[in-house]
């Protein structure tokens, strides 16, 4: 099962990269939502020939959660305040992916020197894919400027921390639980961009924002 | 006690009886220089007796501080000239330390000449008054300057001693020092006493007087202290320099006054040539009259400090 | 001699150990009778104000200053000192904003507030070095732990610059000329009197904590000495405003007392303790006199200024006439402060110059150079000091108005009160300096770590009662000669006319010279130093018309050094402040970096 | 005990959401903040037992964060009082936010489960967003949508570290602190190390350490005074506890140099980043939002400085919470009044409203730490522990930074309590719940600064005693 595990670590990380390098909204959420499948997917892998009432729990929660939910809503939002792409984007195709495999030579880089204790791990690729699809969702937030699409990044960001703890399930018990969470609290703040229609807010760029008016209360 | 009465009122006697005398002198070697006959050895005796006898006349815009100013400055003057050796080593004040209650008895009546000149609200008065302060500050300097290098050469802080019985001495052993102390001196004294080339004792109404300009106002009684502080001022000054010049001493107190004395004439002489052979400097040159005695003192100091 | 109480106080490292020695004893009573004096003058200055502005917070700043300044000289312990301190410069501030409308001395409080704070942020740095060194925040404790010169040196820095802010040493006295003109009369009186001070005396403290220093201390202490009186009266000479020269007074009285404590630190560091008694002996007494008569000033300048509605000298003028009492307490004091015979600024100074004498004689090569130059320094701040109070009192007292609004009248009599006793003060001192003197000597003594009596004090008290005799006798002769000049003119009527100006018959008081023209001169001759700007006074055509002429003395510290370094800071601040404008990813991207840069730096 | 503590505030908030009048809320807030002060106030005398099997555990350390939360909310909920007579705008959510922001910081000050802990702030987060949105314009969302993102980003990265913590530790397999203490020995140090990292990031966000503080100007900036209250007097700080319970850990392995290096450069940043922000600063808002940062800065270098330090740290701990009261409270109202807090538009406070005069001037010292307010004696203390462990250069920069944030608070609040105001000299009628509550910490903490009472000296010093610093 080991290959398995292996190739859906690689899957979660490539969507990431393609993702970081690509500008359209509806595309880039797509990918998401099956880079969240293929990660849902993963505790079948890791337990293939034991699995318990948990594994179950945890993978049809979270193919609720990331495959389907997050991603309704974030088309939603997006058909709610009409946008289709990043207006501008901040690095263009090749130097997003340089950047991205550099982050991802990072991740590796520092993973070396960290073995995962106890036992023999399932595979010695998580801890590294995990690390390197946190590093890229958090690129993908620093070269968007939407709300939307910031959101979707640091699901992305999110994704490798589950990749994580999906890896540490016998670890320690509360670990993915406390993941789902984080899952939870997302979806919240992410209505909250909706109800509060920040990104009409948003439509007007940042950057124009006179400093008198920032620094403005009331 | 009473002897320090006595020494004290006699001392006083010398100098109120001579020093208008001093001044006529000179003024008679100037004269005599110029080609003229000039007025009597004792013109300024008679003038003093007859502004005595006269009224005061006084502006509107005067205060108690303009009636005040002459009998400072007078009295100040009187009190200077105790700590001054006349002839003898010692004068009747001497303590360590006299000479700057000399020097700042000084400044007391310059302070009351200024604001009394100030006091008259007349804008003639009020530039000799700045000038005064102004050129007085460098004299003080360099005052000051010379006295550390006499309090250095002697260690003592009291006049009768700086240029009292070890001159002689110093004078072997540093020569060039007291000539220098000598030299930036004597500008002091023509600076303090407004002569040329700092100064024109005898015009009062000329836009580049400095001291004497001082004197506009006053009349009668006042005037008569003023001219009379300023002739006991200059035979002060002058009675500085004499010993150190002319440091002979016999120790017999009558011969010693004379010998003293007749340095003093000769000090007036010097004076009266110098008044008239050299013709007054323009006022910005004057300050550069007085850097340079400063740093003739200085100079002196330096030697002084370099030979140990 | 010296008293400790300690009672606990429960903060961390505090105790509330007070401590009274001859040291502050000095400093305390110049306090309390200042403060007292200034607090009268307030009761009646401050009428005018009755309604409108809060007078309650200034009375309760006031008072608050005043225990403060205590507390400060009772302090044996770090924090407390350091909480008195703070104390002590907020509530000033606040006295000093007291006409808060006014746009100037809300920037002169503010810059009074920023250096002061600057400054007791060094203090706080040099008090813990030293507590860290000897293991204790107690003073005493610390005196008796050994420094070594290094360290010494540090502290001694920290301290010349921490104390000096307050005290107003050149080059950091920027917050001084501000400040005094902007607070109303009293407080710059106590200001200048007693609060300068307690920058004195943070250094006298220091030095007795402190008992070995390196002896290049004393020399930078004479220097600093040195250039702070040249300059400050220098600055004093060129400025318009009455309070504001006053206020660079007392920058040069500093300087005086900064060069008696010098030669008292060089006496000390060569183990002769008679010069160095009479450097610190001096320097205290200076002190004292110091705050008594720039008190009696400053209290003299209110009275003036609260009739005539303005501070500049040049539109002043004849107000002797209009109030006398003031005019001749203001003589006073200008005469003290000028170090003229009669009042106690010439005892003080006197001793300086004797002690500065003793170290010319008796100190090796540099240290007699050291001491030339500062005996040179005083004569020329001496004579500097006098034009500049002939020039004060010539032009605002003496003379006729030269701006028609310009008339005195009735001082109430809580005002001439302590404006008398200071004054009777200075003139007490001035004619019997014993008492005060034999406390400064001994005050100097227990900073030089010597015993008073194993020297022989006579060398200096011996001149000290010639000097009075001097006096006395000069006296004597100026009743003489009034008797005199009264005898001669009895019996005639004296007639009053105009005043003669060569024969010139329209007098106008426009004719007079102002105090700028009066300061000409001097200010010119030093240009090099004084930033000495003239704008307009060029006459064209050939038919001249209307023109006007402006001078102003610049202070140099200010106008090329704080200033700038203000202005840049401020314009870098606001070019980051744009910065925070643009796309929240920057600051995310700030966190990655952060990140990465932690992961680096700590797991390779 | 504890649990009840937690779940009062949380049963209020759901009646606060109930449709009743704006009063019996408030009445109701208050009643809440002092049943929770008093309960708080009983532990003083003994610390309640743990519940939940030892997740939920109240030790000194809580006591000191439960303390500071329960007078907050007090002087808050006296404030409102008075505030929100003059507000129109619907009370409900953003009470209902309070309560609930309320419960789950008591959650985290009591929680000795890290995983617990970092629930506990993830849930803080998610409950003070809407608090600084209250004002509903494009300034305060911006704000909003800045706080929240960065904070979660802040929580994902905690999340890692609680994950790197839990493998570390795979041996104890908890993440209870008593047995992760216990089992210090066994924990895989390269884990750890990677955790800390994590840690002093994620909850530096929340904290507002520079370079993760740009939120904060913005939040403070934009929510009102009560906001400001108590996300940097009580949320910033229960992040700090975070941290403090990660150096419990380090203390035990041995890793204390290392941590404290990473809190000494944090540190570091947080002093120089605001003082060089300052200057420009025109709104006092967002300039004591600055200072907060800055004393942020000054808790990381104490807890940095072994023992003394963090003594000093504990002790700033509250006194920067009563001060954080005073200066934000004191805006709050002198926003309400003039409709402004930019020093330009706000001019001669003390004149129309002397007691808020006064007020201001009690805020400005104590924000900068003026005898007598204990702030002064804190940040003394943190100086001196730089002193102590020799780091002078250290100490120099922070003394520097220290005076120019003084310069920039200065400049604003001065120039605001002093001047010509625009209208007529007339004193007016000031709100006297308001002005009250403001005194109260005033009071307080000048208290403190004159004499530290013995209790609290035992209580911190119990604390650092329980983090094992040295």
């Amino acid at each position: 099962m080991t290959t398995w595990v292996d190739t859906s670590c690689i899957i979660t990380v490539f969507l990431a990269l393609i993702i970081l390098s690509n500008y359209r909204v509806t595309a880039m959420i797509r990918i998401f939502a099956l880079q969240s499948f293929v990660l849902s997917l993963l505790p079948f892998f890791l337990h293939a020939y034991s699995l318990s009432g948990r594994d179950i729990f945890i993978v049809i929660v979270t193919m609720v959660l990331k495959a389907a939910l997050a991603p309704s809503i974030l088309f939603w939002a997006i058909r709610h305040v009409s946008m289709r792409s990043e207006i501008k984007p901040i690095l263009g195709f090749g130097s997003s992916i340089i950047l991205g495999v550099i982050l991802i030579a990072g991740a590796f880089w520092v993973s070396s020197s960290l073995k995962l204790p106890g036992g023999k791990p399932a595979s010695d690729l998580i801890l590294p894919c995990s690390l390197s699809t946190v590093l890229l969702g958090f690129m993908i937030m620093v070269t968007r400027t939407r709300a939307v699409t910031q959101v979707l990044g640091y699901l992305i960001l999110e994704n490798g921390i589950f990749l994580f703890a999906v890896s540490l399930f016998d670890v320690m018990p509360v670990l993915i639980e406390m993941g789902i969470l984080l899952d939870i609290f997302v979806a919240v703040f992410i209505m909250a961009i909706v109800v509060n229609h920040i990104n009409e807010e948003f439509e007007k760029d940042l950057a124009s924002v006179s400093r008198s008016k920032m620094g403005e209360t009331f | 006690m009473m002897f320090i009465v006595f020494s004290i009122l006699s001392h006083w006697l010398i100098v109120l009886a001579l020093s208008p005398l001093f001044a006529g002198i000179i003024a008679k070697i100037k004269a005599f220089f110029a080609g003229k006959k000039g007025p009597s050895y004792f013109q300024l005796y008679f003038d003093l007796r007859r502004l005595f006898m006269k009224n005061c006349v006084y502006s509107r815009s005067t205060t108690w501080v303009f009636r005040f100013a002459p009998i400072v400055n007078l009295a100040a003057v009187l009190v200077l000239s105790l700590i001054i050796p006349l002839g003898s080593f010692k004068a009747p004040v001497h303590f360590s330390g006299d000479i700057l209650l000399a020097a700042y008895v000084l400044g007391l009546a310059r302070f009351f000449m200024i604001i009394a000149a100030l006091d008259t609200s007349s804008s003639f008065e009020g530039m000799g008054a700045s000038r005064e302060a102004f050129f007085s500050c460098l004299s003080e300097m360099v005052l000051f300057m010379n006295f550390i290098t006499l309090a250095f050469l002697t260690h003592s802080i009291s006049l009768s001693t700086m240029i009292g019985a070890d001159i002689p001495m110093s004078w072997k052993m540093a020569g060039t020092v007291l000539l220098l102390v000598v030299g930036s001196l004597f500008i002091v004294l023509l600076t303090e006493n407004s002569r040329i080339p700092v100064d024109d004792p005898d015009t009062h109404l000329e836009l580049t007087m400095i001291h004497e300009v001082m004197l506009l106002d006053h009349s009668g009684v006042d005037l008569g202290f003023m001219l009379y502080a300023s002739a006991i001022k200059l035979f002060i000054f002058a009675g500085i320099l004499v010993p150190i010049v002319y440091p002979v001493q016999t120790g017999i107190p009558l011969l010693d006054t004379l010998i003293f004395l007749g340095g003093m004439l000769g000090l007036s002489i010097v004076i009266g040539v110098v008044e008239s052979t050299m013709a007054r400097l323009r006022l910005n040159r004057v300050r550069n009259l007085l850097l340079i005695a400063f740093a003739l003192a200085f100079f002196g100091f330096v030697v002084k400090m370099w030979k140990g | 001699m010296e008293k400790i109480l300690q009672f606990p106080w429960q903060v961390p490292f505090g105790e509330l150990s007070l401590r009274l020695d001859s040291l502050s004893l000095i400093f305390i009573v110049a306090v309390f009778i200042l403060v007292l004096c200034a607090g009268t003058y307030a009761a009646g200055y401050m009428r005018q104000y009755r309604g409108k502005r809060p007078l309650g917070l200034h009375i309760f700043f006031y008072l608050l200053l005043s225990s403060a300044l205590v507390f400060i000289l009772l302090a044996d312990n770090v924090i407390l000192f350091l909480g008195a301190w703070e104390l002590m410069t907020i509530s000033a501030y606040f006295l000093i904003v007291f006409q808060d409308d006014d746009a100037s001395v809300r920037r002169a409080g503010f810059i009074y507030l920023i250096a002061s704070h600057c400054g007791t942020f060094l203090l706080i740095l040099m008090f813990f070095l030293m507590a860290h060194h000897a293991g204790s925040m107690d003073l005493t404790l610390i005196s008796h732990a050994g420094f070594s010169p290094f360290l010494a040196g540090i502290i001694f820095l920290l301290a010349i610059f921490g104390f000096g802010v307050k005290a107003g040493f050149i080059p950091i006295h920027i917050w001084l000329p501000h400040a005094h003109p902007a607070a109303p009369s009293h407080v710059s009186a106590v200001l200048s009197g007693v609060m300068i001070k307690m920058g004195i005396y943070g250094i006298c403290r220091v030095l007795w904590t402190i008992n070995v220093l390196p002896d290049w201390c004393g020399y930078l202490l004479l220097l600093i000495g040195v250039v702070s009186g040249v300059m400050g009266v220098l600055y004093a000479l060129g400025q318009h405003e009455l309070k504001k020269l006053l206020a660079y007074h007392s920058i040069e009285n500093i300087g005086i007392i900064a060069i008696g404590l010098g030669v008292g630190l060089l006496g000390r560091g060569h183990q002769m303790p008679f010069l160095a008694v009479l450097g610190f002996g001096g320097a205290l007494l200076h002190v004292f006199n110091h705050s008594i008569f720039k008190g009696l000033l400053f209290l003299g300048a209110g009275a003036v200024i609260q009739k005539t509605h303005t501070g500049q000298m040049d539109q002043m003028g004849g107000l002797a006439r209009s109030m006398p009492l003031v005019s001749l307490l203001f003589l006073v004091g200008a005469m003290a402060i000028c170090g003229l015979p009669l009042f106690n600024g010439f005892i003080s100074e006197f001793i300086i110059y004797f002690g500065l004498f003793q170290g010319l004689f008796h100190l090796p090569l540099q240290g007699a150079f050291a001491c030339a130059l500062g005996i040179i320094a005083l004569a020329l701040m001496g004579s500097l000091a006098l034009a500049c109070f002939t020039k004060v009192y010539g032009t605002v007292f003496l003379g006729e108005p030269r701006h028609p609004g310009i008339q005195g009248g009735q001082t109430p009599a809580l005002m001439l009160a302590p404006m008398l006793i200071l004054g009777g003060i200075c003139l007490w001192i001035g004619l019997f300096p014993q008492t005060m003197a034999k406390m400064a000597f001994s005050a100097g003594a227990y900073l030089s770590h010597s015993q008073i009596s194993t020297l022989n004090m006579g060398n200096i008290f011996l001149p000290l009662s010639f000097i009075i005799y001097g006096i006395l006798l000069f006296l004597i002769v100026v009743i003489f000669l009034a008797g005199l000049r009264w005898k001669l003119l009895r019996g005639l009527t004296i007639p009053l006319r105009e005043t003669w100006i060569c024969a010139f018959s329209q007098i106008t008081p426009k004719f007079q010279y102002t105090s700028s023209s009066f300061a000409r001169p001097i200010v010119d001759f030093f240009k090099g130093i004084l930033f000495f700007k003239r704008e307009g006074g060029e006459v064209k055509g050939n038919f001249p018309l209307k023109t006007s002429m402006a001078s102003s003395v610049h202070d140099a510290v200010e106008e090329f050094l704080i200033k700038p370094m203000y202005r840049r800071l401020t314009v870098l601040s606001k070019k980051l402040d744009i910065n925070r404008i643009r796309y929240t990813q920057m600051y995310l991207m700030y966190i990655l970096l952060y990140l990465i840069f932690l992961l680096a730096w700590k797991l390779k | 005990m504890l649990s009840i503590l937690i779940l009062m505030p949380f049963l209020s908030a759901l009646g606060v959401l109930l449709p009743v009048s704006k009063a019996f809320r408030l009445k109701l807030f208050l009643v809440i903040s002092l049943f929770y002060g008093l309960i708080v106030a009983s532990f003083w005398k003994h610390l309640p037992a743990g519940e939940y099997h030892g997740f939920i555990v109240l030790d000194p350390l809580g006591l000191i964060m439960l303390s500071i939360i329960g007078f907050l909310y007090l002087s808050v909920s006296i404030f409102m009082m008075g505030y929100f007579n003059h507000e129109q705008r619907s009370t409900r959510i953003f009470m209902a936010c309070l309560m609930l922001l309320l419960s789950t910081m008591t959650l985290a000050s009591v929680s000795y489960h890290l995983g617990l802990l970092w629930v506990a702030i993830e849930a803080t987060t998610l409950f003070s967003a809407p608090l600084i949105c209250f004002h509903r314009n494009q300034q305060s969302l911006q704000a909003t949508w800045r706080y929240l993102l960065i904070c979660s980003v802040g929580i994902a990265l905690a999340l890692m570290g609680t994950f790197f913590l839990a493998i570390a530790a795979h041996e104890v397999h908890t993440l209870l602190l008593p047995s992760l203490l216990k089992g210090a020995s066994s924990l895989s140090v390269d884990w750890l190390k990677l955790s800390i990292i994590f840690f002093v990031v994620g909850y530096g966000c929340k904290m507002g350490l520079a370079p993760t503080h740009s939120w904060k100007p913005e939040a403070y900036g934009q929510a009102p005074g009560m906001v400001g209250v108590i996300m940097a007097g009580a949320l910033a700080q229960c992040s700090f506890l975070g941290l403090l319970r990660i150096s419990q850990i380090c203390n035990k392995t041995g890793l204390a140099d290392f941590y404290s290096s990473i809190l000494i450069v944090s540190g570091l940043l947080s002093l120089v980043v605001p003082a060089l922000f300052i200057l420009g600063e025109k709104n006092i808002k967002r300039a004591f939002a600055y200072s907060s940062i800055e004393h942020m800065g000054l808790l990381v270098l104490g807890l940095g400085m072994g023992a003394v330090g963090l003594y000093g740290a504990l002790f700033h701990m509250i006194n920067n919470a009563l001060a954080k009261v005073i200066m934000f409270l004191t805006a709050g109202s002198v926003a309400q009044k003039y409709g402004s807090t930019r020093t330009d538009e706000v001019t001669g406070v003390i004149h129309i409203y002397p007691v808020t005069g006064v007020l201001l001037i009690a805020a400005f010292l104590a924000g900068i730490g003026i005898f007598p307010f204990a702030t002064f004696h804190s940040e003394l203390l943190i100086l001196n522990a730089a002193i102590i462990s020799r780091h002078f250069l250290l100490a120099a920069v922070g003394v520097s930074c220290l005076a120019v944030m003084f310069i920039g608070i200065g400049k604003i609040v001065l120039g605001m309590i002093h001047g010509k105001p625009k209208e007529p000299l007339i004193a007016k009628k000031e709100n006297f719940y308001m002005n009250m509550a403001i005194a109260m910490a005033v009071v307080l903490l000048a208290g403190i600064g004159l004499w530290m009472p013995g209790a609290l000296k035992h209580l911190i010093s119990d604390a650092v005693l329980l983090t094992g610093a040295v």
